[in-house]
């Protein structure tokens, strides 16, 4: 990529290059592939769970180490009120914008959905980041564990308030709020993402020396095989979304162009935020993903148990088989570019 | 050899633990759960390769000696299999006592 | 409860996308898929232990309310048995709907 | 169509091996094996979570033409199941033959 | 740690924190924390069997490539002797003592369970002596192999000469003598570890240089991987030994201090060995954690099939939920101060 | 090894013995004892699966990325049409040759999975060349690729050639060529072979840079736990081949016989092939290998849906049992003595 000294659309263009034709894209793009071909090839559901977690572990463990050497101040704390502010704020306007044009359970979902944080996809950032030796701060792994529990609460508190006003109470299933809380707050990945930091911040660069053998130089291998079933995963589900196949009545366009425009906008406000923090370019680029990105591990798990009105071939096609790509695809290096912008002004 | 009736469930990964649940406040006999696996339904299919277990399945085998006990367990899922979605069949067996 | 056919097929893992595919054209309600089953029959023993899923069974359990795609669907499944082997047994059942 | 006896047993793990080497020596037309099942019965909770396979259920199933050798399996099964657990259903059904 | 010189009790309290803050327990924490709360965190069965398989294979290798070094001298040879000797006498003395409060069949399967070894508990060692760079031999590996089988045909001698002369032979199942045999030397575990000391051993460091960057330093990460799924089984584990679960009708309080107390006994029966046969520090310590462990694979698996009529509920449960954590966390540090105290003499 | 100057059979003899005691074939020797002494040490399904993927994901990007370095020119097309023509003749006379003993859908199925390759064989060689630091050139991966399918599609022309000739089409089932090109092509190994060779290509060294540490120092150590496993399933497939057992009524004596001739006939051809293409001795050993090696996981599954009336008790048998086995014993330095003996003519 010739790098012309200062002309911005080349710079952005080998941005956009840069991150495409790194090797965890490329292998996603083989696992899309390989599902769009119909090929056998796929990677055991034990292994790709297993991956998921060697993933959450080391970059937990990672952030909890960069914390201790950071330490806990004002910056810090400033940060993760906001990512709860925006994972808070995030599904109350999501809810209303897809009211107009769903049912209330799949409104309610796909807004706690995007409320929420693919672990997946700020780990792509941050690889992306070091492949660019662009720091960033233990801290934000924090942020990204404590935004996931808030969307999948206030998602389900639009549910009641709707349902309690139409007064048909008795049709949709209470929401089982106990359970609810235990299965959100308590999911596998936030348990263990939030585990991992506390030991890695408790062990320090004493803990890391040992650990890092497993979790530093492996890990954009790792992320590679990973990225390989997610777009395998991924491919698939693109065929749910039409509507013959179950009972996805809901507008075709609608969905898919909400399962892009909302992420962007969501990327505006977290960058806006991010700004008026002030956090160094890193940073503010981590808090823009978590904001972008929709879970598709953590909160379709808890919809099922609090919320199995709403059609998971809606919310869970529409967060990993479109917004997953696209955050990685576009999303990373054209929110790293509104980063560098508003940084600039 | 004792007559006894034989439960089929299959339900999603996520309610595996409210089933079993239900079934031990029902104090049945016991049951056998075999794991990750796939199908098709009313809700679209399932091909157990998604890492939330939304989409994974789950079988419950049943052995109820006692036919009221299988009444009862099946008025209690019920509202599960409503709400949650996937199947549950009831056939005759012999269920051999040792 | 509803009157049903339960039908069960244990087949080769490399022939299961064959299968469900024949099953969605004939427009089976619904089916369940157990993978990586090992077994023994007239083609010796399969310990699915092998990578090519040559040696590994999976079994299907298709619970089917109309008897006559029940009769349908053993028709057609019939030759796949004969090429791969396998089997494929029929029983009677009650369907818990809802 | 022809009738038959279908044998469903479940059985822990470390067992699997000489359940099915009896099988063997009974000479059943075959059976199908699937692992890594988890349940409770009189024993306990097995979670199928242990290294050991103590804790972890298989489960066979059997489908045999001939009654006779049907009744043959349960009692020699029997004092198995009462050593070591588990449970044993025998039910009728159609073999589609190919 | 405040590290003012020479004072004891400092020294020793730093033994014990340094132990309960390296990752590896740390991991086993929160994987107990995620069991008693019930979040569904979980590592798939399948992998946690090939994590144990991958201990198995590098300790096994890393100390067929010592031995290959050291050579075999009589002490080495003393080493073994002592150790079947031990692996002999615990279960005889544990039977008689655990027959005065439960059945034969239970005191006998509890007794060849605590003849036998934890193979992980080993490897914690290990890894705990690396980390404060104390050196320990290879053959240590082929006693703790070694020690495996003895303990259970001895206990279950001990249950037929019990049946036999209670006269009632016919009730109790005949011990398959041949299926034992087969079961307890050809374990899978047994047979790895036994087979990859071999291969060290033949291959020696030329082997070792080709196979380290795979069982050298990644150990200490996979082991905090496999201590996670640990304390999650160990912790579900603790929920059976109540009565109303499953048939554990024996005294509750009797088992728990017979799962800490025999444990310790052995312990003080090893450490005493060691100091006879005048073995190192880090040998020393380790023939006593293989006297003060219990197994929980091997074993059980063999039980199973040799004596079903004890219910894992009980001895499973024992060595997997009281002895197993009790030795990592406390045991280690508490022995090694014994053996030091003993090498003080 | 007493390594006197130049006498042949000294250094022949060392070739052998360097070979068969490298770590990952004995502990293939391992996993053989292990099965025949019926030790239930087992790897689990979803592990095997995943470190053969593991190794098909490592030697395509490394080839794809020495691609890059090497560049395409008139000899690397050479060598790929040589091989893909090689994979078209063998299937050919391997039929003939066997259609005088065996059935005809028997005799097209060993024909295709003879004509076809072992991945890990190739591999196996690959780690052979670089102990003894001797380079390959990156297409022979291109080369492993491009042989997997022909074989498939020529065998089953045979077939359906030999039943239109008897005329009795109507009882062997019609072999459905869109179903089998499209498993054949798209097969999940040869697509992941295919898929890393293009990545490592792209990302070139770049790439190779962030992915090494996975894929390069523990390639040898997951090849060892993969070769274990492989001794353990190859010595069980032993046991089918016994008449006997499911319906192999093929005379035992000629299939065996046949298992370790036919690959020394192919290899002999390839050797032949490699020299009048003036191949550097690593490259010449490679596709000598390629030539001498058979499928066992690729054309089995293909066969399965294509021709399922072939009995795979005995073409799975042959290659995983007997040929996978002798090759990577023997076959190996074998070939290097041909390549060598013919290099100095
Ligand atoms: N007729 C059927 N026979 C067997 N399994 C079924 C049937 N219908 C549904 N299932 C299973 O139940 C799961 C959920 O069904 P559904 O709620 O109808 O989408 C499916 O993924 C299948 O695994
Ligand atoms: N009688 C039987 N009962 C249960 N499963 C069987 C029976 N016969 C065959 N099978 C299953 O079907 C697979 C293929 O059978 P076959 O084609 O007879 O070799 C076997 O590996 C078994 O898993
Ligand atoms: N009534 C039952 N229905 C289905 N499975 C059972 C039943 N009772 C026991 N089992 C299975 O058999 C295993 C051992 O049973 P038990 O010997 O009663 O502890 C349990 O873990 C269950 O998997
Ligand atoms: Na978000
Ligand atoms: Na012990
Ligand atoms: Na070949």
């Amino acid at each position: 990529m010739a790098d012309r000294p200062g002309h911005l659309s080349d710079h952005v263009e080998s941005l956009f290059l840069t991150n495409l034709s790194s090797p965890p894209l490329l292998f996603f793009f083989l696992g899309v592939a390989a599902a769009l071909l119909r090929s056998d090839l796929e990677i055991p559901a034990q292994i790709a769970k297993f991956l998921s977690l060697y993933l959450l572990f080391a970059i937990g463990f990672k952030g909890g180490v960069s914390l201790a050497e950071s330490g806990f101040d004002a910056s810090v704390v400033g940060t993760l009120v906001c990512a709860v502010a925006l994972a808070s704020v995030i599904p109350v306007y999501g809810y209303l914008l897809l009211r107009r044009r769903l049912g209330a359970a799949d409104a309610a979902a796909i807004a706690a959905t995007y409320g929420s944080i693919s672990a997946v996809t700020f780990v792509t950032a941050t690889s992306y980041l070091d492949a660019s030796s662009i720091s960033w701060a233990g801290h934000l792994v924090a942020a990204m564990a404590l935004m996931e529990a808030p969307a999948i609460i206030i998602g389900l508190m639009l549910y009641q308030m709707r349902q309690r006003a139409a007064a048909d109470g008795a049709a949709a299933g209470a929401v089982e709020w106990r359970e609810l809380g235990r299965e959100s707050l308590l999911n596998g990945s936030v348990f263990l993402i939030l585990g991992s930091l506390a030991i890695g911040w408790i062990t320090g660069s004493r803990g890391m020396s040992q650990i890092s053998p497993l979790i530093g130089p492996p890990f954009v291998g790792v992320l590679c095989l990973f990225l390989l079933d997610m777009g395998i995963v991924a491919a698939r589900r693109l065929g749910d979304l039409r509507p013959g196949r179950g009972r996805a009545a809901a507008p075709l366009a609608f969905l898919v162009g909400f399962a892009v425009g909302f992420p962007l906008l969501n990327a505006a406000l977290a960058a806006t935020a991010a700004w008026m923090l002030g956090l160094p370019e890193g940073d503010a680029l981590l808090l823009t993903i978590l904001g972008a990105s929709a879970s598709y591990i953590a909160v379709p798990a808890a919809l099922r148990l609090a919320l199995p009105e709403a059609n998971p071939s809606i919310y869970l096609t529409m967060s990993l088989a479109i917004t997953f790509p696209f955050n990685i695809l576009l999303g990373i290096p054209l929110y790293h570019q509104v980063v560098r912008a508003l940084a600039g002004l | 050899m004792k007559h006894c009736k034989r439960l089929e469930i299959v339900i999603e990964q996520p309610m595996a633990r409210r089933l079993s649940g239900l079934l031990d406040e029902l104090e049945v006999p016991g049951y056998t759960i075999i794991h990750q696996a796939s199908g098709r339904g009313d809700r679209g299919t399932r091909q157990a390769d998604d890492i939330s277990g939304a989409l994974t399945n789950c079988l419950f085998v049943i052995a109820c000696p006692d036919e009221a006990l299988a009444g009862r367990i099946v008025e209690h899922i019920r509202p599960l299999l409503t709400r949650s979605g996937g199947i549950c069949m009831m056939s005759d067996a012999m269920w051999v006592r040792h």
